[in-house]
């Protein structure tokens, strides 16, 4: 049942290899449709029943390798699917555009993409979790180079550090490895406990920390992100910034929690200093983004500061502990919603370039009139990112303040808000030249609506997916405060014996 | 440039502090006993009536509570192990058909007045059981294509995404 | 064709001539043998990529080309994937999903449960010799291909044939016939 | 190891980081393999009469997850030399620095 | 409409504006089918809230908390008298204001009408939702709502003017915004809740003196709205609005919602005695009086009728404020009551000027030489209201002065009742210059000749009496009779619409040993 999931993608990527092109985007959408379906089955099945564990090739682990699915596996398969989703389907007007002679192999990575985002999340051994960082790093770094120019840079930016991050993830594993004598994460927790303050143990620590902030592209290792999001194809930096950093932090998250237990972590600063680097993170890539002129690279920046408030979140999970926002559902929660919202505006930004080939912010005057739908999602994107209620960004900021009260941090919360200001000034520039602004041409007078602006919308196919983004920003806002999913999350607190007191 | 080198100067020096910190806690290079080749310890317990009930096959309560506490399955019995005094293995019961129903799990040794209980690394089932298990007697093929073989299938997957991205980069006018 | 032809090197032809069955079968041999003795499919897959390499520099990459040309590249780089993953799911369909992905004792090759575990490696060997076989050589024919469009480029080691002769890729037929 | 990383941050010149960054990974690679010597140890392939002899197997799990490593890193190198030759048909040069200049001065202000 | 249950009436009629917004988008095509929907909206929703009037009269509060937000939070409302004196209010000015909005627009030909009517629905479902609310993280999220969607409205004109005006606007109140979010937050890490209850919620248990006091000053800086001293000037510069805008924005929506807060923030949050005992009324009124005299000065300097009648508004604001920091019964009622009066009246000056603007093209007071033999019932409304400014009989802002000087007096400190009085002087000051202006003065003659091509422009058709020329203008006429005369009528009879048995009602709940 779970093997479904990966192992549909995997076979996909074959069929789309080398059917006639036509063919590959429909196939892939199915695929990813199905694999959506099957994760919301198995986030289901985990939450009524309790994890799951697949033994692959019948080998009991530690022997063998095995998935392992719980609560917070899960849940990040459902985002990562979903948010892999809406973006194929987004991506077939596109790509015909972007690079026509290309698509099928396009399709192809892209499916091996998310074959191994998939990968990373459904497994419970820390070997193979490395194999499928790879395959995404590599079909990243492919699909980022595919639109050529400068992107090829960025791309190779992006691979040099991607490697040397993963080369730490696997010393890491190494060191573990020449301690324990075992790869499987379950395993590890339980044969590490002993070896807690062994120097080798602790240097396994730094690598895996080190390597994995390079790939989510914490606060002074972000130097590859801004280039790499902002030449990629639209959808593809949606998934850069929406998923593929998410799982990055999912793997931090697993390695950090449940190969280490935060019985470790107690021991150490480390959760301190993340904070102190998400704080960072938060401020600096929001003033950088305010500098920014390149709409996606401000994107970018402002993806940076994201990663920052997850971060934030995570450091503060282990020492705040009361029930709705402790633990580590601040970090979940803004995990998903910064899915929602920056896949949104990437997909956005996407369709102006699509659509009118606009890269700057200057070039946005009266769009708002010529593509109004397209605009209208951006602003709902926009100002969720400023975290107005009842948006997602909101429900994020709300529970993160709490935590940072609560965990006796208040400076934190001094940050968080400054930040949301700062969100409140690159965001606002945008939406103002979008709508007020004139364009040049036309007088103060009451021109604008004599003058008929005629529409230049982008297609349906590429609308419907920015709307169902734009749209769950509200709906997911909402939900979070009405706690709807927050049992999934208190599950994985539960897990990992982040307990709260209600 | 000048700046990036003195940057990389700068990490190496940080690099090579860490692993001089690391190097003393390293197994040593080649030792059969190492974790990696034959087993890491667990924890000790010291010799009361442990090492009769051992002797007598039989699983002591303690040794199981204290594996049961560290999350570990307890040993289903005990047997000793020929021709060595001193030393016991362990068998935890498992479902893994059609194999033996049990598996050799844990090594238990006597030293001095404390029992020294540690788990088998697992590549000891291999080479142990390897070609029985699996009727190939290359043990790096059996655990590269059965025992670990969807890290085969996800390195597969790798170079293939390789060969793409390649053609994706490079190749003008083709079918793909 | 801009660069300026080089003489053909006799030697290199003619031992490269002779020398590619023999790369072609001693890498079958290692995938085959990868179970027996130190050897797999990777290996094997390199080697026989080697194969080919070795005879576009012996003679020419469009001979190269039309020995393996794209189609079979793409068949081939997937059909070995295929068979990896179908191994995999067979497990699954034929012990009614009692079993779990890549469980490969459960393919009724034959009767004994081991037995089919080493077929079930055999052919998963083969399959990964297919794919990296396949891959490589597709790899080194596009980086290769660019080198001829007249561009230089440092760290590739094949930087040393001349430009397509067709006489040459004519009369190779019997070099690597034993090949398919 | 130290010389790959030092090659990766410091060198100007593209392919250069990439053999950095293939020394970093050997040296890795190298580690693990370390890992599974054991003293007397023969090549991990069961024969009776090696048992007999009463040797002992090196560890054959470090090969295993070395193979997959080693294949990783080829198709990063792979991946890596056809980014450097779409640059080079780019730019017509391999040297970070005037890659740099001329993406600027090739009026892609918006960089 | 009536058997709706009553714990769902406030959702309903939040619903209204709600759904009415939506609408409006979907009919942007159609002007009357759309300005349509605004009214019917509008009226539902009135009729709603006066529906919840006996219970509340009745002295029992109606609460529907929907879904829990937090533990101790949940998202709900909670109606009691004072909240529903709001709502009425707002309620009831909407419809006459977008009746009045009607006629501006189209008078006008605005551009953009149709974003202009959403937001303006989006704004009452802001003012309302601010009203029902039953605790302080509820009020803020629809606050937010409020600002946000008042944004537009603001820099409606889209001239790079009004873009300042907006940015301006947006900053002070989105700033605010994150003061209240981080004094809600840390009420709610203290109290363990944030609903308002009449004794308020908060008290020296929790903490510090200090503590409470610092946070207070998070609470006012929070509702920056109110446009207090020193944080007024969006106010005065949000005035490039299209008149029914400022209307909305200083009579209704957005300022009395900041009022309302610090209204809630100290009889429901803070509660009476807490005040008392960290001598934070004091502090308050005499901030309050600081406000008042300093906006009646500036406003004796504007010469734009709008920017004057804005700094009165912040002058009559911070009267309410000094009312509640009185923290006498009779000071809060005054407070209470004023909120609805000053609504009717600003917003009777405010579509006085709107409508000067459309029938003359004019907007300082200077030009406005005989104005009022021009546009008779206009400017009679105007001085109705200007007299009800100055708290002159019989018009309703006699009453509120009257309790508020009542107040004054119980508190016991004559210094606040000299300084109320001055202020009222001060309003007396800076409004009979318009009157005179308007009525007494000969318009001087190449100022007829200005009028005449300006009527020529407008009308094509020259005449003395400009203000009944097009049946357009009915439209802008009738809100102006309708609320000048309130205005007098609430001085008559005090309980119309209840809305001083709710006051009455209020102040039993919060001085409850009285």
């Amino acid at each position: 049942m779970v093997v479904v999931v990966s192992l549909l993608s995997a076979i996909t990527i074959f069929i789309a290899g080398w059917i006639n092109r036509k063919t590959s985007c429909y196939i892939s959408i199915a695929t990813l449709l199905g694999q959506f379906i099957a994760s919301l089955f198995i986030l289901h099945h985990v939450m009524t029943i309790g994890p799951i564990y697949y033994r692959l090739g019948g080998w009991v682990p530690p022997w063998g390798i095995e998935y392992v699915m719980d609560a917070l596996n899960a849940y990040v398969l459902v985002i990562l699917l979903f948010l892999g989703l809406v973006c194929v389907i987004y991506s077939k007007r596109n790509i015909e555009h972007e690079l026509p002679q290309k698509v099928v192999s396009f399709y192809t990575i892209y499916q091996l993409l998310i074959t191994g985002l998939c990968g990373i999340t459904v497994t419970g051994d820390i070997f193979n979790m490395y194999v499928f960082i790879e395959i995404t790093s590599l079909s990243a770094y492919a699909l980022i180079a595919s639109r050529g120019k400068i992107a090829l840079k960025a791309s190779f930016t992006y691979l040099v550090l991607g490697s040397i991050g993963a080369c730490f993830f696997l010393l890491g594993i190494g060191f573990l490895y020449a301690i324990t004598g075992s790869l499987n994460i379950r395993d590890l927790s339980l044969l590490l406990p002993p070896f807690y303050g062994n120097k080798v143990v602790l240097a396994a620590f730094v690598f895996f920390i080190v390597g994995l902030s390079i790939k989510m592209a914490l606060f002074p290792l972000h130097t590859w992100l801004p280039d790499a999001h902002a030449f990629a194809p639209a959808e593809i930096s949606a998934m850069l910034s929406g998923i593929i950093i998410e799982v990055a932090t999912y793997a931090f998250i697993r390695v950090a929690f449940s190969v280490f237990t935060p019985r470790f972590l107690r021991l150490l600063p480390v959760f301190d200093i993340l904070c102190w680097l998400g704080a960072a993170a938060i401020i600096i890539g929001s003033i950088l983004a305010i500098t920014q002129v390149n709409l996606k690279r401000m994107l970018a920046y402002s993806s940076v500061a994201n990663m920052g408030y997850i971060v934030l979140a995570l450091g503060l999970s282990i020492s705040a502990r009361t029930a709705p926002w402790g633990g580590l559902n601040p970090a979940l929660m803004h995990i998903l919603n910064h899915a929602l919202m920056k896949g949104c505006l990437f997909l956005v930004a996407g369709a102006f370039i699509y659509k009118a080939d606009l890269w700057y912010i200057t070039d946005f005057q009266g769009l708002g009139k010529k593509m109004p739908y397209t605009c209208a999602a951006f602003v709902i994107a926009a100002i969720s990112m400023i975290g107005v209620p009842p948006s997602v960004g909101f429900a994020s900021k709300l529970y993160m303040i709490l935590a940072s009260i609560e965990s006796g941090k208040p400076i934190f919360v001094a940050v968080l808000l400054i930040s949301s200001l700062l969100n409140l000034v690159y965001f606002w520039r945008i939406i103002e030249t979008m709508y007020m602004k004139r364009a040049e041409g036309e007088n103060h007078s009451h021109a604008s609506h004599k003058a008929h602006v005629q529409r230049a919308e982008v297609p349906l196919g590429m609308l419907l997916p920015i709307w169902v983004l734009a749209s769950l920003c509200i709906i997911m806002g909402i939900l979070w405060l009405a706690n709807v999913p927050t049992p999934i999350l208190n599950q994985v607190n539960a897990m990992f014996r982040l307990d709260m007191m209600p | 440039m000048k700046s990036l080198r003195a940057i990389a100067l700068i990490l190496i020096i940080l690099l090579c502090g860490l692993f001089i910190y690391v190097a003393e806690d390293i197994p040593v290079f080649g030792d059969p006993e190492a974790p990696p080749i034959k087993s890491v310890k667990l924890f000790t317990m010291e010799v009361d009536q442990v090492v009769s009930l051992l002797d007598q096959h039989i699983v002591p309560e303690k040794l199981s509570r204290e594996l049961v506490k560290r999350g570990f399955p307890p040993p289903s019995h005990i047997e000793k192990i020929p021709s060595i005094d001193g030393e016991w293995n362990a068998f935890i019961a498992k479902e893994e058909p059609p194999y033996a129903k049990e598996e050799k799990y844990y090594w238990i040794k006597k030293e001095g007045n404390n029992v020294r209980v540690s788990r088998y690394a697992f590549v000891v089932r291999w080479i142990e059981k390897g070609l029985k298990e699996t009727a190939v007697p290359n043990m790096v093929t059996y655990g590269l294509a059965d025992y670990r073989g969807y890290d085969t299938l996800g390195e597969t997957t790798v170079i293939f995404a390789a060969g793409v991205s390649v053609i994706l980069l490079l190749r003008r006018r083709s079918r793909l | 064709m801009k660069e300026k032809q080089k003489e053909r090197n006799v030697v290199v032809e003619t031992v490269a001539r002779v020398i590619i069955p023999f790369i072609q079968l001693f890498a079958l041999y290692v995938i085959i043998h990868g179970a027996g003795g130190p050897g797999g499919g990777f290996q094997g897959g390199v080697v026989f990529a080697s194969a080919f390499i070795l005879y576009v520099i012996a003679f020419s990459l469009a001979g190269g080309r039309e020995r393996f040309p794209e189609s079979a590249n793409t068949i081939f780089s997937s059909l070995g994937l295929y068979i990896y993953a179908g191994i995999g799911l067979l497990a699954i369909i034929f012990s009614l999903g009692a079993a779990q992905y890549l469980n490969y004792g459960f393919i009724p090759f034959t009767s004994h449960f081991e037995e089919n575990r080493a077929l079930g490696m055999d052919f998963v060997e083969m399959g990964i010799g297919i794919t990296v076989m396949a891959i490589t050589a597709s790899i080194f024919f596009d980086l290769a291909q660019k080198e001829r469009n007249g561009k230089e480029e440092e760290g590739e080691g094949s930087r040393s044939w001349n430009g397509s002769s067709q006489k040459s890729s004519q009369n190779t037929t019997t070099g690597s016939s034993s090949s398919s | 190891m130290m010389i790959g990383f030092y090659g990766i941050v410091a060198k100007d010149n593209l392919i250069k980081k990439i053999i950095g960054l293939n020394i970093f990974q050997t040296a890795i690679f190298l580690y693990f393999i370390s890992l599974g010597a054991v003293k007397g140890g023969t090549a991990p392939i069961v024969d009776e009469e090696i048992i007999r002899k009463g040797y002992v197997y090196a560890n054959p799990l470090p090969h295993v997850l070395i193979l997959t490593a080693i294949v990783v890193s080829v198709a990063t190198t792979a991946v890596a030399l056809s980014l450097v030759i779409r640059m080079y048909q780019e730019y017509g040069t391999i040297e970070e620095s005037e890659i740099i200049e001329k993406s600027s001065d090739k009026g892609m202000t918006w960089t | 409409m009536i058997d709706i249950p009553e714990y769902l009436r406030p959702v309903v009629a939040l619903g209204c504006p709600a759904l009415g917004s939506i609408f409006i988008l979907l009919f942007g095509r159609r002007p009357n089918l759309r300005e349509g929907v605004t009214l019917l909206a509008g009226l539902l929703q009135f009729l709603i809230v006066f529906s919840m009037v006996p219970t509340v009269m009745s002295g029992k509060t109606i609460q529907s908390y929907l879904f829990p937000i937090l533990p101790g939070i949940h998202f709900g409302f909670r109606v009691d008298a004072f909240g529903l004196m709001f709502a009425i209010t707002a309620s009831f000015l909407w419809i006459l204001v977008s009746i009045y909005s009607i006629g501006y627009m189209r008078a006008l030909q605005e551009h953009a009408q149709t974003r202009y009517y959403f937001c303006f629905a989006l704004a009452i479902f802001g003012a309302v939702g601010v009203a029902l609310s039953g605790n302080l993280v509820t009020m803020y999220i629809f606050y937010e709502i409020l600002t946000v969607s008042t944004y537009p409205l603001v820099a409606h004109e889209q001239s790079s003017e009004a873009l300042f005006a907006g940015r301006k606007y947006l900053a002070y109140l989105l700033t605010s915004g994150v003061f209240l979010l981080a004094a809600i937050v840390f009420t709610y890490s203290m109290a363990e809740t944030t609903d308002f209850s009449p004794k308020g919620i908060l008290s020296l248990a929790f903490s510090s003196r200090s503590t409470l006091i610092f946070l207070f000053v998070f609470f006012i800086l929070g509702f920056m709205k109110a446009a207090y001293f020193p944080c007024h000037s969006w106010l005065p510069t949000a005035m490039v609005a299209p008149t029914p805008v400022s209307a909305l924005l200083h009579a209704v929506a957005v300022v009395k919602a900041g009022v309302f807060g610090i209204v809630r923030t100290v009889c429901y949050i803070y509660g009476i005695d807490l005040m008392r005992d960290l001598g934070l009324g004091i502090m308050l009124a005499s901030f309050a009086a600081l406000t008042m005299i300093g906006a009646s000065l500036f406003a004796v300097a504007q010469d734009n009728l709008k920017k004057r009648l804005a700094y009165s508004t912040i002058s009559q604001l911070s009267f309410i404020i000094f009312g509640v920091a009185l923290l006498s019964p009779m000071g809060v009622t005054g407070a209470m009551i004023y909120i609805p009066f000053h609504g009717f009246m600003k917003i009777t000056l405010f579509l006085c000027a709107g409508a000067i603007l459309v029938a003359s093209g004019k907007k300082n007071i200077s030009e406005m030489a005989g104005i009022g033999r021009a546009m008779p019932i206009t400017m009679l409304a105007f001085t109705v209201g200007a007299l009800g400014m100055c708290g002159a009989p019989p018009v309703a802002g006699f009453i509120s002065k009257w309790f508020l000087a009542i107040g004054a007096i119980q508190s016991g400190q004559m210094v606040f009742l000299a300084l109320l009085l001055i202020a009222s002087l001060l309003d007396v000051v800076y409004f009979y210059p318009i009157i005179r202006t308007a009525f007494f003065e000969k318009m001087p003659q190449d100022e007829v000749l200005k009028e005449r091509e300006a009527k020529v422009a407008l009308f094509s058709k020259k005449t003395e009496i400009i203000e009944t020329r097009r049946p357009l203008y009915y439209f802008i006429l009738l809100p102006i009779a309708i609320t000048a005369s309130f205005s007098i009528l609430f001085c008559l009879f005090p309980d119309l619409f209840h809305i001083y048995g709710l006051a009455q009602a209020a102040i039993r709940d919060l001085f409850w040993r009285f």
